[in-house]
Formats: C-alpha cells, sequence, structure tokens
C-alpha cells in the first residue's frame, strides 16, 4: 500500500458516504475483509476546536464541530475513523477500511487492495479539480494595481 | 399513579404545535431540501453555526427548516441538541495561519504582502433588488480563465498585517511564551475578570446583531468605551480540522471548517499607552460573518485597553448571548399569578402604612 | 494496563448512566442527611472497593482526582480509563479516595477560595469495618449542624485502628469554613455517612481504645 | 457471511436518558454535592442548552435530569399549578426522556420541580424540591458590578443590603420586597428564594425536605439542605409579613390557610393557588 494509515483516512474524509460503503461493501461481500466487528458502535459526538490566535499566540475556543466516530476490530487490528457531520455508515466503512490497511493481510491480496487504491486515486484527483477551480475563481477576484512609477 | 384529568393545558400545548407542524410542512409548494438550505443560504447557515457555537452545516439547515427561519430558534434547536451529545476530543490546535484563504482584504495598505481577495463578496455589488422570480444562472468560469488541470495557481502568500506591523516596530509585543489552558465557556461560566480566552470564545459565539450592537452602542451610545479602528485583515477561508489517530497516534486531517478572521489596528493614545505604537484586536468566527468578526476585534481590543475599568467586560461576557438575552426577554410571557398578587399586597400595605401616618395626605 | 485483574477493575468501574444516577443519588441524600446511613447499589458495592464509588459516579473529562493507599497507582490508572479523568497529587485533587485509612496531609486538602469555597475537595475514606446507626459499645461520634434535626450519632465497628487518621481528617474539614471539604465514610458493605463541612461533630472517635490516639 | 457495513453500524442515533449526555449531568451533579455542602452560596456550573428557552425552568429542569432516576415520580408545578402550561410541557419533557411516572399529589412524588411556589402539603426527607431561579444573585438590585458582589458574599459584607431594607421602611412605612424575599441561610449567605411568595419563606426554615434552586440562564445552582436554618432579612422591631389575605377565603375550597391567587372583577375572586391540594380538599 503506497498510502500510509493517516493519508487514507485523510483522502476518505474527501469521499461521499455513498461510494465509500458501496467499496467496502464490495469487500466484505466477496471476503477480502473478514471478521470485522464493532467495537464502539459509531457515535455523533462533538470535538472541540481550539485555535491559536497570532495577536497574543494564545489558544482559545472557537466552537464545536459535530462528527461521528467508530472504531471496529478487523480480525486482530483496531480500525478507528471520525467523519464530519452525523455519517455513522461513513465512520464504520472507513474504520473498517483503516482496520484492513493495518494488518498485513492486503499486501497479499493485490486484486482487492487495486479497489481500495483505485477509490483513493479517484478521490485524489477529483479534490485536487475542485481544489484547483476553486483557486482560480478566487484569484480571479484579486485586486489588480497598475504599478505606481 | 394518581392524576388528576387534564384541564386543557396539554392539549392547548399539543394543538398549537399541530397548527406549527401543519402550516409549516403542509404548504403546498415544494419542501425545502437540506441541500437547498446550506447551498443557497449559505451566509444564514454560517449565522446560525456561528451562535450555536458547532460546526454542523446539515444539521442547522434542518433547524432552520424547522425554525421557519427564525435564527435564535435554530440556535436553540442546535445547542440544545448538542447538550444530548458527548464530547468524543480535542483538535490538534490549528493556527491562523492555517487557513485557506478565499478572501483577503488589507484596508491599511494599498499593496500589503500578498494579494487583495475579494473573494464571495457583495460590498461592491449595487444593492438592486433582483424582481426577476427566479434565479436560474448555470454556472459559468470566470472570464478569461479555464480552470484546466495545467491550471496550478496556488494562493500566493500573505503576510499578516500584525506580523509586517511588528517587523515595522509599531507593534506592542503581547506574544506570550507561557501558553494558558483556554477558557471553556461551555463548561464554566465566565464572569469579570475573566481570561482573555474566554471573551474570545464568548464573542465568536456571541448574537450577531448583538455584537454590532454593543460595538455601536460604544461608538455613538452612552458608553464610549471604543475607538473605531483601522482593519489590518479581513480574512475567509478554509481550516483542517486535525485529531490524533487513537491507534498510531499520529495526526489526521478529517476534514474543514470556514472561518471569519480580522486584525483592527488600534492607535494607542491613552496617557499610560505608548503612543509610538499600534496594538491590535483579534476576531476569528465561524463561517462567512463580517460584521461579527470585525465588532468582535474591535471589542477585543477595546476590553484589553480598557483593563478593568469599565464594566465594558461584564457587558460583552454577560450580554451578548443570543439565548441567554431571548431566552430571559421571552419568558416575561410566562404566567406570574403568584409574582403579582404579592406586589399587589405590597401595594395595599404601604397604601395602609401611609394611612396610619399621616392619614390625611394618602387618601386615593 | 497491564494484567487482567488490573483490566477487569477498569470495565468494573465503568457504570452505565442508571448506576452513576443511583451512585450519585447515594451520595447526594449523605450529605443533605448527616449522620443516616444510605446504601450503595448492590450492583456497584460488589464489583470493586465501595469507597471507590464515588470517582466512578463522578468524574469526567479531565477531573482531577486522586487515590491514596495500597495499589493506589494501578487504581489511579483504571479510574482514569474508566472516567476519563485525571490522576494528580492530592492537594491538587477535587476528589479523593482514601483506602485503608491512608489519607493525604489534611493541610493539604483543597479547600476553595473564599470567593470559591465550591473548590473545596470531597473525599471518600473507606471504613475498613461496619457503620451503625447510634449509639454502641464501639466507637461513636454525634453529628450537628444543617441537615440534622438536633444531633445523630453514628458508630463505627471494627476499624478501630484507622480511627486517628479519620479524626484528622473531621478536625480539619471546616477549620476556615465556609472553605473547607467533605467527606462520605464508605465501609465495605456499600454503607455511606456523608459529612459535609457544615457538621458539628461533637463526640469522642475511640471511646473504648485510647492507645490508638496516643500513636 | 459477512456483515455489511449497514449492520455494523446499528441503530441511529437515539436521544440519552434523561436527554443530557452523561459527562454534562456529571458536571450538574459535582456542582449539587457542593451546594448541599455550603448552603445559599451560588456554585457555577456550565449550564447546558436545554430544549426549553433560558428563563423558562431550564435551570430546574437540568437539575431535575441530573438527579432522576428509573425509580422516581415527578411532579411539576407552575404557580402550584400542575396544569399550568410551562408546567405540562417541563413535565412532558422530563417523563418522555426517561419514562417515570407522573403525579400530581406531592406525597407520591420523589421530586417536586417548581417555579414560584412551595407545595401546601407537608413534604418530608423522601422529597426533593427542585425550584427554578430566574435571578440567583438577592443583591443586585443594590450592586451591579459582578466583581463588587462576589466580595461582598465572599467577606458576608451584607452591609449594603441592610441599608437598603432601612431605607425602604422608613421611606414606604414597610418593607416593600414583595417575592423572592432574601434569606440568610445557614448564619452565612445571603440568598435570593426564587421568586417564591413570602408565605413560602417560612416553610423553608428548618424544613424536612432538600430544597435545590437552578438558574439555567445565570449558571448558577445553590441548596438548602433539610434542618436548616432559613431566616428573612428584616428588623427585630419590624416582623417579617407574609401576603396578608384579610380574611379572603378560596371560592372553591373555603380555605383560609393557603395562599390564594386573585381573579380581578369577580364577585368571590380568590382561590388557591396549589390547585392540586384545593382539589383534594374539595373532593374528601
Amino acid at each position: 500500500m503506497k498510502f500510509s494509515r493517516e493519508t487514507i483516512c485523510e483522502i476518505l474524509s474527501h469521499c461521499a458516504t455513498k461510494e465509500l460503503t458501496l467499496v467496502v461493501d464490495k469487500l466484505l461481500e466477496v471476503g477480502a475483509v473478514k471478521d470485522v466487528r464493532a467495537v464502539r458502535s459509531p457515535e455523533i459526538g462533538t470535538v472541540q476546536l481550539q485555535v491559536r490566535e497570532p495577536i497574543c499566540q494564545e489558544r482559545f475556543i472557537l466552537g464545536d464541530a459535530l462528527v461521528t466516530v467508530a472504531e471496529v476490530a478487523v480480525g486482530s487490528s483496531l480500525g478507528w475513523a471520525m467523519r464530519m457531520g452525523n455519517d455513522p455508515h461513513g465512520a464504520v466503512a472507513a474504520a473498517i477500511l483503516d482496520g484492513w490497511v493495518a494488518q498485513s493481510v492486503p499486501e497479499t491480496d493485490a486484486p482487492h487492495l487495486a479497489i481500495l487504491e483505485e477509490l483513493l486515486e479517484a478521490t485524489v484527483l477529483q479534490e485536487s479539480a475542485e481544489r484547483s477551480l476553486k483557486t482560480t475563481q478566487v484569484l480571479s477576484t484579486a485586486i489588480e494595481f497598475e504599478e505606481l512609477d | 399513579m394518581g392524576y388528576a384529568a387534564a384541564r386543557g393545558g396539554l392539549a392547548a400545548i399539543e394543538f398549537a404545535e399541530n397548527l406549527v407542524q401543519e402550516l409549516r410542512d403542509g404548504h403546498p409548494s415544494s419542501p425545502l431540501e437540506t441541500d437547498q438550505v446550506t447551498g443557497r443560504l449559505r451566509l444564514l447557515v454560517d449565522r446560525v453555526m456561528g451562535e450555536a457555537g458547532l460546526w454542523a452545516p446539515e444539521f442547522t439547515a434542518q433547524a432552520l427548516r424547522q425554525a421557519e427561519g427564525d435564527v435564535i430558534e435554530a440556535v436553540h434547536l442546535l445547542r440544545a441538541f448538542k447538550s444530548t451529545l458527548p464530547r468524543i476530543g480535542i483538535s490538534d490546535v490549528v493556527n491562523a495561519d492555517d487557513m485557506i484563504p478565499e478572501r483577503r482584504i488589507v484596508p491599511a495598505f494599498r499593496e500589503p504582502g500578498g494579494p487583495q481577495i475579494l473573494g464571495r463578496s457583495t460590498d461592491y455589488t449595487a444593492r438592486m433588488l433582483s424582481t426577476t422570480p427566479r434565479e436560474t444562472k448555470p454556472k459559468v468560469q470566470p472570464a478569461g480563465v479555464t480552470p484546466a488541470e495545467e491550471s496550478l495557481d496556488v494562493i500566493p502568500p500573505m503576510q499578516r498585517m500584525s506580523d509586517v506591523l511588528r517587523d515595522m516596530q509599531l507593534l506592542v509585543d503581547r506574544r506570550r511564551t507561557d501558553d494558558p489552558e483556554p477558557f471553556d465557556i461551555t463548561r464554566m461560566p465566565a464572569k469579570p475578570p475573566a481570561p482573555r480566552s474566554a471573551r474570545l470564545s464568548t464573542m465568536a459565539r456571541a448574537e450577531t446583531g448583538a455584537l454590532v450592537g454593543q460595538w455601536y452602542r460604544n461608538i455613538l451610545g452612552p458608553d464610549g468605551y471604543l475607538h473605531e479602528v483601522t482593519l489590518g485583515e479581513v480574512r475567509h477561508g478554509a481550516m483542517p480540522i486535525t485529531v490524533t489517530h487513537p491507534v498510531t497516534r499520529n495526526p489526521v486531517k478529517i476534514g474543514e471548517y470556514r472561518v471569519t478572521e480580522v486584525e483592527a489596528i488600534e492607535d494607542l493614545d491613552g496617557i499610560d499607552e505608548d503612543r509610538t505604537l499600534f496594538d491590535i484586536g483579534y476576531g476569528l468566527c465561524f463561517g462567512q460573518n463580517e460584521r461579527k468578526a470585525i465588532a468582535m476585534a474591535n471589542l477585543d481590543i477595546a476590553c484589553h485597553r480598557d483593563g478593568q475599568r469599565s464594566e465594558l467586560e461584564q457587558s460583552i461576557l454577560m450580554t451578548t448571548d443570543g439565548l441567554d438575552s431571548s431566552g430571559f426577554l421571552e419568558h416575561l410571557k410566562l404566567p406570574h399569578y403568584v409574582t403579582f398578587r404579592s406586589m399587589i399586597e405590597r401595594k395595599i400595605a404601604v397604601r395602609q402604612a401611609r394611612l396610619q401616618t399621616s392619614p390625611t395626605e394618602s387618601k386615593p | 494496563m497491564t494484567n487482567q485483574a488490573e483490566i477487569a477493575l477498569y470495565a468494573n468501574l465503568v457504570l452505565d448512566v442508571y448506576e452513576s444516577q443511583e451512585v450519585f443519588r447515594t451520595l447526594l441524600d449523605a450529605l443533605s442527611q448527616p449522620g443516616t446511613i444510605h446504601h450503595l447499589p448492590q450492583a456497584v458495592a460488589h464489583r470493586f472497593v465501595p469507597a471507590l464509588a464515588p470517582l466512578a459516579a463522578l468524574v469526567s473529562h479531565d477531573v482531577p482526582f486522586a487515590i491514596c493507599g495500597v495499589e493506589s497507582v494501578a487504581t489511579s490508572i483504571a479510574v482514569e480509563r474508566a472516567t476519563f479523568g485525571r490522576s494528580v497529587d492530592p492537594e491538587l485533587a477535587i476528589f479523593i479516595a482514601a483506602l485503608s485509612g491512608v489519607t493525604p496531609e489534611a493541610m493539604t486538602i483543597k479547600r476553595g477560595t473564599p470567593h470559591r469555597p465550591d473548590g473545596g475537595c470531597q473525599i471518600s475514606y473507606q471504613i475498613s469495618g461496619r457503620l451503625i446507626l447510634g449509639t454502641t459499645e464501639q466507637s461513636t461520634f454525634s453529628i450537628a449542624g444543617p441537615g440534622v434535626p438536633t444531633v445523630r450519632t453514628i458508630s463505627v465497628e471494627w476499624a478501630t485502628d484507622q480511627l486517628s487518621s479519620l479524626q484528622q481528617l473531621l478536625d480539619a474539614r471546616s477549620d476556615s469554613w465556609p472553605m473547607g471539604f467533605d467527606i462520605w465514610l464508605v465501609d465495605d458493605f456499600g454503607q455511606v455517612v456523608g459529612i459535609p463541612r457544615t457538621s458539628n461533630i461533637t463526640g469522642v472517635m475511640v471511646q473504648h481504645d485510647e492507645k490508638v490516639l496516643e500513636d | 457471511m459477512n456483515s455489511t457495513v449497514d449492520e455494523i453500524a446499528g441503530p441511529p442515533h437515539s436521544v440519552p436518558f434523561a436527554l443530557l449526555d452523561e459527562e454534562s449531568k456529571r458536571e450538574i451533579r459535582r456542582a449539587l454535592l457542593q451546594a448541599v455542602c455550603i448552603p445559599g452560596f451560588q456554585v457555577p456550573f456550565g449550564s447546558r442548552e436545554m430544549p426549553v428557552a433560558r428563563g423558562w425552568g431550564s435551570g430546574g429542569l437540568q437539575i431535575s435530569l441530573a438527579i432522576v432516576g428509573v425509580n422516581d415520580t415527578i411532579k411539576v408545578i407552575d404557580q402550584g399549578d400542575d396544569e399550568g402550561v410551562n408546567a405540562v410541557n417541563l413535565r412532558r419533557l422530563i417523563t418522555s426522556s426517561t419514562g417515570i411516572e407522573e403525579t400530581s399529589e406531592t406525597d407520591e412524588a420523589t421530586i417536586v420541580q417548581s417555579r414560584h411556589r412551595i407545595p401546601e402539603d407537608a413534604m418530608a426527607s423522601d422529597h426533593i424540591l427542585v425550584l427554578q431561579v430566574p435571578v440567583p444573585e438577592p443583591l443586585r438590585g443594590i450592586e451591579r458590578n459582578m466583581k463588587e458582589l462576589e466580595r461582598m458574599h465572599a467577606e458576608g459584607d451584607y452591609s449594603k443590603m441592610w441599608v437598603s431594607l432601612y431605607e425602604d421602611k422608613v421611606r414606604n412605612g414597610v418593607i416593600t420586597q414583595t417575592t423572592g424575599y432574601p434569606c440568610l441561610v445557614a448564619q452565612r449567605y445571603v440568598t435570593a428564594t426564587t421568586p417564591i411568595p413570602r408565605w413560602d419563606i417560612p416553610r423553608l426554615h428548618q424544613a424536612e425536605f432538600l430544597t435545590l434552586f437552578g438558574a439555567g440562564r445565570e449558571k448558577r445552582v445553590y441548596a438548602i439542605p433539610p434542618f436548616t436554618d432559613v431566616e428573612p432579612l428584616t428588623f427585630e422591631d419590624v416582623p417579617f409579613e407574609v401576603e396578608a389575605s384579610n380574611g379572603a377565603k378560596c371560592r372553591l375550597c373555603g380555605s383560609e390557610e393557603t395562599f390564594l391567587v386573585e381573579t380581578p372583577g369577580s364577585e368571590s375572586r380568590w382561590s388557591c393557588s396549589d390547585t392540586a391540594w384545593c382539589r383534594r380538599k374539595r373532593t374528601k
């Protein structure tokens, strides 16, 4: 696997819940991912957001973000995921993938690993295209000043 | 268990609820979808999330729909929902400079370090009411720009004005190295004297109108505890949320939220202040809500300069929360039979006492 | 977590929402009616040393607590895991479990400040014996003050070797009223007696074994 | 057979027992335990937003939800009336989120949540009275600055309060304080007695039951334990006066010994504020 667990988590945060669960259900159905059980049922909760402001370099609490967290066991590995919003299915699916890649099994299971890699690469591509469009839009509103002599 | 037959209170409440539901959900127009609210009423959703202190766009849309667009009511629904949720964790501390900007204005300098970007703004749009019944514009690309794959544009680096002034040796250096734990206003009520982190948190989730009102009261009203500032930075953009992966103990980015950030430059002119320097107030709040962030930044520096001399801090901490003020205001609608009976009784008692002392004076 | 026993303790210390409510009500009743005996729920009292129940039920995220007594380190770790609280030195704790007669230095226990007397510590003191209502042949003390109609008496059976350490705590408890700290006496049968800082303890603790006081 | 994501995800999110999450409950409980040990002292707590607005009993509601267990029975009154709309609303919130029994009979209840009244029936040590408090600070009328208020309580310096009562008496011939009469609790803290009528004040003194006060908007809880001195502030030569009824009787049950409320304009215009008490008296 060319991505680390953390990178996979981050990429999957951009992936729609529907696509994500589709892939995980497929891997479960064919038996590529086995022996999965919920350690902690997906739970909606809040994450406190702390910001360091630049004037006094002080931390303060801006507010909370609503997230869903899930923990699953995949074989002997613990898989974890946190998703923004109310998303129990997305959290469970991402946690399963997190637990699966933590095992050494996927390395020897190239065909099924390819399914995951395909999802990750497609997500990366789409995310960067969106980001690039946004940057272009934002920069089009930059004020161009004439050079003063 | 003994319970007397309902005397109508419950029935009336339930019918009132049904009436709200019927007239709202039974309206003949097509139902309002969540993504319509988040997509088309973005600034309203931003404002409600800010005042609720909770980044949750979909639930906010739901709250607004349920509240028929009443901002305070929607904030109430969200905060009450939050009371039922566990706190799952604390994010890694994010620096203000980690923002990916989508807008940046520097009124203090024509050409600051980095660009001035208008971004998504109606600041210079004529406020002409569009009288066409409906907006159905297709997506248009900005003229002359093709967002092709080879478009490698990145937002150029932007030096923040506080750093610029610091480099020019024009800024009071208030940077701390002791890194105190931030005050959590949701766990412990803040009251004066409070640490600055409590004031910043209070203002970040204050009612927008109350904060603007507080600001203007100090500009033109009887208080006058603040100066008009020069704005250094007005930014809007996305901040990352990073948490610690509990198994690997490494940081993981799980998503983003948008904020508005303001630096307000203050011309120090007090007798005990260094007139050769500026100071800066700071504002940061959820979503795109520039009015709120500007008021916050100006009140932040005003409160710092005031240094407990006036009651500005008490006003900020105690009177700007939307749910506190509207809840108390609206409680006046509740029955007060007992208290009012007691008040009438005292009126009569005072009258009788007067009659006893000077019988001629108090004849009604 | 190093062994099965510790993991088992951790799991036992996790109270469900109904258990934590029942424990809390027992503790509330005990402090509002000093000198009466209240009972922890059996399901909780049987799972671990009952004197740990206040910590298991009241500590939550980041709440500073301390445990004094044998195996305090392992027990502290288990309480931390079960409650997400923070194990600290006794002088920083707002909840302390004093097990098997081991108590923190009375002078250092948090008493709050004149502005915030609610910063005072609340101590769960394990009675390795049995609490009995009224006067008996055993060590007896009487309680008066808010929560008590006139006076109530409580006796402690068997745990005479602990009583001098308890006496010190009781004396120090309200030396700076309304600052101070409060105590739950929790015996090994899950019986609880509350002694808030408002109570006047007037009786003599050890009537029948003077040697203990001299130790 | 492997399960699916949907099966592993389990049932959707549901609201916890007694609405509040466990951490919030524990925090309120910790504040209450301090409150009973420092009678009359206002303990700050991180008040949560409730499904009712602040000012509508959110403080009392948080206390009830933090203390309630499956074996409790709840009575809720507003102005003494179980059927007041706000009482109905609070009661159904508590029962629907806990499944506990409700009652209008004081002796059947273990928890009585109330706004502005103490039930006429005697309560004992197995009752907890939860009072909703709009303004927990008894000294606010004489001092606005919060730092100064804090100092006055810390030092037990209530001289300003005494001066204000004295001036009131001199100017008006009587002490004009109506409901929520300030009391000295356990000889230490001057405490706001919600706005219960003066009629109910003597019933707090050395009461058999525990009273918990919740101010949600102002984020304070305080307590009066059973058998605690509650002394209304007054002068030796100015006896404390409850609301005078001048021989008025309830038009429904004929009582003279209860707190009566007035219906203006009608011939027989008085009736019991405690409606459950009145009904029982009539059916006896």
